[in-house]
């Protein structure tokens, strides 16, 4: 059997299939289908110092091969995960890797500094440097100097991996990509969601309270695997693609365009054993083919 | 625990109403329903649609389980086009149920459109459970006599039931929420409020009234919500409504429909 | 019956539904499905100075709810247009608006002096300022300075009504908006295709020759919906809202959003009838609400 | 002149070598068809495919056309479930047609797969307008006896029809090719190569045999070309395929297969 396991910043993960922050809460659900354990990590929802309310409903649409969302990072802040959500997680064997944001670098740091705390049971920090529904959210993915000096900052702060979540809606993320590498960042994960909005013509209204949003699935996947290829082919790093994976034969897609691991996001929602579904599907086409290891089709797209 | 299964379709028939009776082979999960649980259906149908479309349970049997559901746009037309013999992914049973009122008390059920399979569901439940016949109240409310959902099958379950149609082509005429307060109104001011019991299920609107209706009569009411739900058990945060939390600094949070509910206190939703 | 004609730069379009660049070739085909004249404009494919090939097959690759392309520009070049195109419209009263691209802003100069020539039957020039599929393609609308300047130049060589192509692909749309509203644009087009990718996993080989290309269709409807959206609200020129239109409801949304026309694109080709369809759902539908006007609803969303 | 049309689905049945032959009902149409025309179809199928689909048209009657079809994928697989007394949403007749050879050649028509339909239908025109049946030589290859497409409907016109199995369970042993190439080499050679004419279809690699095998035996080949066709009628330049022009710069150009075909001289085409 082909072994599935990767390493990403010195650590070993199981395999290169993992669940999209946001689109997993904080793994006690999907445990109701399958161990969790079984999945190369868990990325938490974005947490935050403080709880966060998100915004009002309507925070979801459904639109062609994808949808809008504007949750508004609502979570019960760091000091509830710590406390409450971890020992979950941990029973469960779950990788775990925490996403967190922060209104200032200096709240990342903050954050950053409060995980290390507890880094017997994180492999990994996740910088959500861009979520779109939040204000000045995009601003440390689409500025590179800004998103470097973040990087700079949170490396200072924790001896953990730190895996830095760029945004799509830049002119050019090779250019952030590169940035936060120089600022030290392990890994490279990508992308969140594309600025989106719907409007309903018989309300006028938006069909989001926080009138626009971030756009998931199928639709944007085309536009995650050039952003993936175009990044391998600048920086060192490894990249963990997202985007609108929903089958296995999604995610070899991403990892021949250079991922060396994949997150499931939307799918997750639709069918909640998606991720495993990929897993085994991803097992049996390596095995088919006969690699030994996934890394062996990494960025190996013949462009 | 909810799972995904793969479904026989029993049938899938148009009945009064012009709604539609779907009949799903499930004997894993057909005991241990609840009223008030739904599941998620998966609709394959031409254009995009993601996500699944959530629907209350009707009623269960040893092996089967029943939905009662309107077409309402793309995913619902749809599902009305499959047949006996096909099969349908699901996941089920997700979200609470009703709490069950003591036998003491009247309950009322106001339901309208298609805000009635999780009231019928907890009224066979009680009737079957012993809870007294003529204590049950059912209100059904729709615009007008045709378009009154599973209103001859509530009545055979031997309950007080109540048509409500807004150009009163049968029944009482009005908005159901007309009708509740004309009973509450009306019933023996003997009987205390904590021995009364709401039960609701409907459009948005409506739920808005009848938790006002439930707080002027100090009547501890449930209410089963809708919304548009992306994921169904709790792990997208997409669905959520407007609570009451002492525990939150600003009185109020946002709480998942599909985990948290579908069923509420009318009592703690701040409604906009 | 609503009247449907609309202003836009002292040219009064006779409705606001428009053929967009590259989707209807130079109107010899659609034309034996409707009177070309019923639109309220076609937009010409892209035409440069010098015939072009284009790239080598495949060239195109359908998605999740869109399509990618790498067409590669393929014309006959400006001369061909004037000499052999041009009369066939102008028989058939199209209204008619010449898509040009350059690769550099004298390129642009020129062709915008040669279409000056044959103004009386020309309403309006589109720069391309942002086709994803040549090299250097994206710059202009990359960088507001060099948009700027852009449209200064043709302005200078032209007084034929100017409409600026912006590229969805960067990371305040607004800003280039702003720049070509400064440089003497009369209008902005918006939005030309995502950078997309696709890959063969059978194969290793990427699904277009040119490796990216760029994503159309219902897909990436509200991405340009919120990028209208955006723009509207920071610039007075007109905007004409395109991307994933498939029907007059998706019409009537971007005008919500604030477009004063729209552009039918990819929906050519799964129905060549697409946009006279638009164009009467739209009617009907101003008709019904009691509408005089469509330009009473642009910009009216609530949000 | 094309046109959008909706048309009743007469039938949709399964026949020989995986294929399925759907009939629909196109008065309007099905006198203009000619060989080598294909009809855009619109299937509407779960999932995501925005494109229509294309299909040679196998031959026509005086209210109907006919199409022949193998499931490749999404598309294809959602056609198979259509059923009699259905609607499709099609395009046509769209592209060109093969020409007419003159009364005294040798035909050699060579299809592979699901190249056969443009192939019949010339055959089938030829042999109605008298030509002679015994100058026509249809090859049809396969990877086996099972996966032959149409082949005794082919052999009932009357001319001579060659199987041709990769695995040599019927008929000659080889590529359909080899088939024509062992032909080509025996043919009297007292016939002049103008007197002979080939015409194929079928996947890329065979067609490019085809052009060598036409070239080294100096007989005019007309093939009919495939491609991923957004729109089919010209407008999105996607379908394009390297032909030689002698009036572009480089001596070659990008021609659209659905509107400057299907249909090419096999020694213009220039293949990498
Ligand atoms: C917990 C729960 C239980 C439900 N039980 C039933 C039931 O037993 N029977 C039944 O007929 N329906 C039920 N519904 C509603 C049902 O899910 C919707 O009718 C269905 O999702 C519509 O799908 P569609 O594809 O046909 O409509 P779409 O094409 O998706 O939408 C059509 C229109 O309806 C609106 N809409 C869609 N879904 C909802 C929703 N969930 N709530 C409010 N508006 C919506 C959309 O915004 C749109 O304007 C339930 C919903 C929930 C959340
Ligand atoms: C002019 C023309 C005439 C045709 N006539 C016939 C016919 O008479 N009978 C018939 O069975 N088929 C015919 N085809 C092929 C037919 O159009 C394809 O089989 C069909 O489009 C596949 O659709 P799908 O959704 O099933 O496959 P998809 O799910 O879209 O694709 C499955 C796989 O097949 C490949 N593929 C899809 N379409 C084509 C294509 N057009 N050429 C090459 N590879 C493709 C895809 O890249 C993919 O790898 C014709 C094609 C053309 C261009
Ligand atoms: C409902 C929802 C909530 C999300 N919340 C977060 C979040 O809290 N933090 C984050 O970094 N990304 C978040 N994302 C983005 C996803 O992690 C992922 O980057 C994106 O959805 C693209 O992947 P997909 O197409 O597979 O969903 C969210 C996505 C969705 C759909
Ligand atoms: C096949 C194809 C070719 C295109 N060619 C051009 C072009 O030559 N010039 C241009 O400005 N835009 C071109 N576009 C972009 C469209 O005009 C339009 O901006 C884009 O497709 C989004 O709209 P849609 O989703 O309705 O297709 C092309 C799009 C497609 C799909
Ligand atoms: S629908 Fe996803 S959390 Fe409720
Ligand atoms: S398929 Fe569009 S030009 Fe041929």
């Amino acid at each position: 059997m082909t072994d599935l396991s990767i390493q990403i910043a010195g650590h070993k993960y199981a395999n290169p299939v993992w669940l999209a922050s946001g689109t997993c809460a904080y793994g006690r659900e999907l445990a109701d289908y399958f161990p969790l354990s079984s999945l190369g990590a868990i990325v938490t929802k974005t947490i935050t110092l403080e709880p966060r309310l998100g915004h009002p409903s309507p925070r979801v649409f459904e639109t062609p091969s994808g949808m809008l969302n504007a949750i508004g990072l609502q979570n019960d802040g760091i000091r509830d995960f710590i406390s409450n959500k971890i020992k979950f997680l941990g029973q469960h064997r779950a990788d775990l890797i925490v996403n967190i944001a922060g209104k200032s670098i200096s709240e990342y740091c903050q954050l950053c500094e409060q995980l290390t705390g507890i880094s017997d049971i994180i492999s990994a920090i996740e910088l959500n440097m861009s979520c779109p529904n939040v204000s000045n959210g995009l601003e440390f993915s689409k500025n590179a100097e800004l998103a470097e000096q973040l990087v700079k900052m949170a490396r200072k702060s924790t001896h953990l991996p730190l895996i830095a979540k760029l945004s799509p809606n830049v002119s050019n993320i090779v250019e952030i990509a590169q940035a936060v590498e120089q600022g030290g960042a392990d890994a490279i994960s990508m992308i969140n969601t594309l600025v989106g909005m719907a409007v309903d013509i018989e309300t006028f209204k938006p069909r989001l309270s926080n009138v626009t949003g971030g756009l998931s699935g199928p639709a944007i996947k085309p536009v995650a695997l050039a952003m993936v290829y175009r990044t391998y082919q600048q920086i060192k790093i490894p990249i963990i693609g997202i985007g609108g994976i929903m089958n296995y034969k999604d995610a070899i897609e991403f990892m021949l365009c250079g991922a060396q691991a994949v997150q499931v996001g939307t799918a997750n929602f639709v069918n909640p054993m998606a991720s495993i579904e990929i897993l085994n599907g991803m097992q049996n086409w390596l095995q088919e083919k006969g690699y030994d290891s996934p890394s062996e089709i990494v960025g190996k797209v013949e462009a | 625990m909810p799972a995904v299964y793969q479904l026989p379709i029993v049938s899938n028939i148009e009945v009064r109403g012009g709604a539609y009776l779907l009949t799903l082979e499930a004997p894993e999960i057909a005991h241990s329903c609840a009223p008030g649980n739904f599941i998620q259906i998966k609709i394959n149908f031409p254009g995009n649609g993601l996500w699944r479309r959530p629907f209350s349970i009707l009623d269960t049997d040893r092996n089967n389980i029943r939905v009662l559901y309107k077409t309402l746009g793309r995913g619902t037309a749809a599902l009305a086009e499959f047949k006996a013999g096909g099969v349908l992914n699901i996941i089920g049973p997700l979200g609470n149920c009703f709490s069950n009122p003591d036998n003491d008390t009247t309950v009322l059920l106001i339901g309208g459109g298609i805000g009635i399979p999780p009231l019928y569901y907890l009224t066979k439940r009680l009737t079957e459970s012993g809870f007294p016949r003529q204590s049950i109240h059912f209100f059904n409310g729709a615009s007008d006599y045709d378009s009154l959902t599973y209103l001859e099958e509530t009545s055979e379950l031997g309950i007080n039931v109540y048509a409500v149609t807004e150009d009163g082509s049968m029944g009482i005429k009005g908005v159901v929420t007309d009708g509740a307060r004309q009973f509450l109104s009306g019933v023996d001011n003997s009987i205390d409020p904590p021995k009364k019991r709401i039960f609701a299920c409907g459009p948005a609107q409506m739920l808005k009234a009848v938790s006002k209706l439930a707080a002027q009569f100090n009547v501890k009411g449930e209410i089963a919500m809708e919304a548009l739900m992306p994921c169904g058990f709790g792990i997208c945060m997409g669905c959520v409504i407007k609570v009451a939390d002492p525990c939150s600094s600003c009185h109020y949070s946002f709480k998942r429909v599909c985990q948290d509910g579908p069923i509420f206190n009318a009592s703690d939703i701040i409604w906009d």
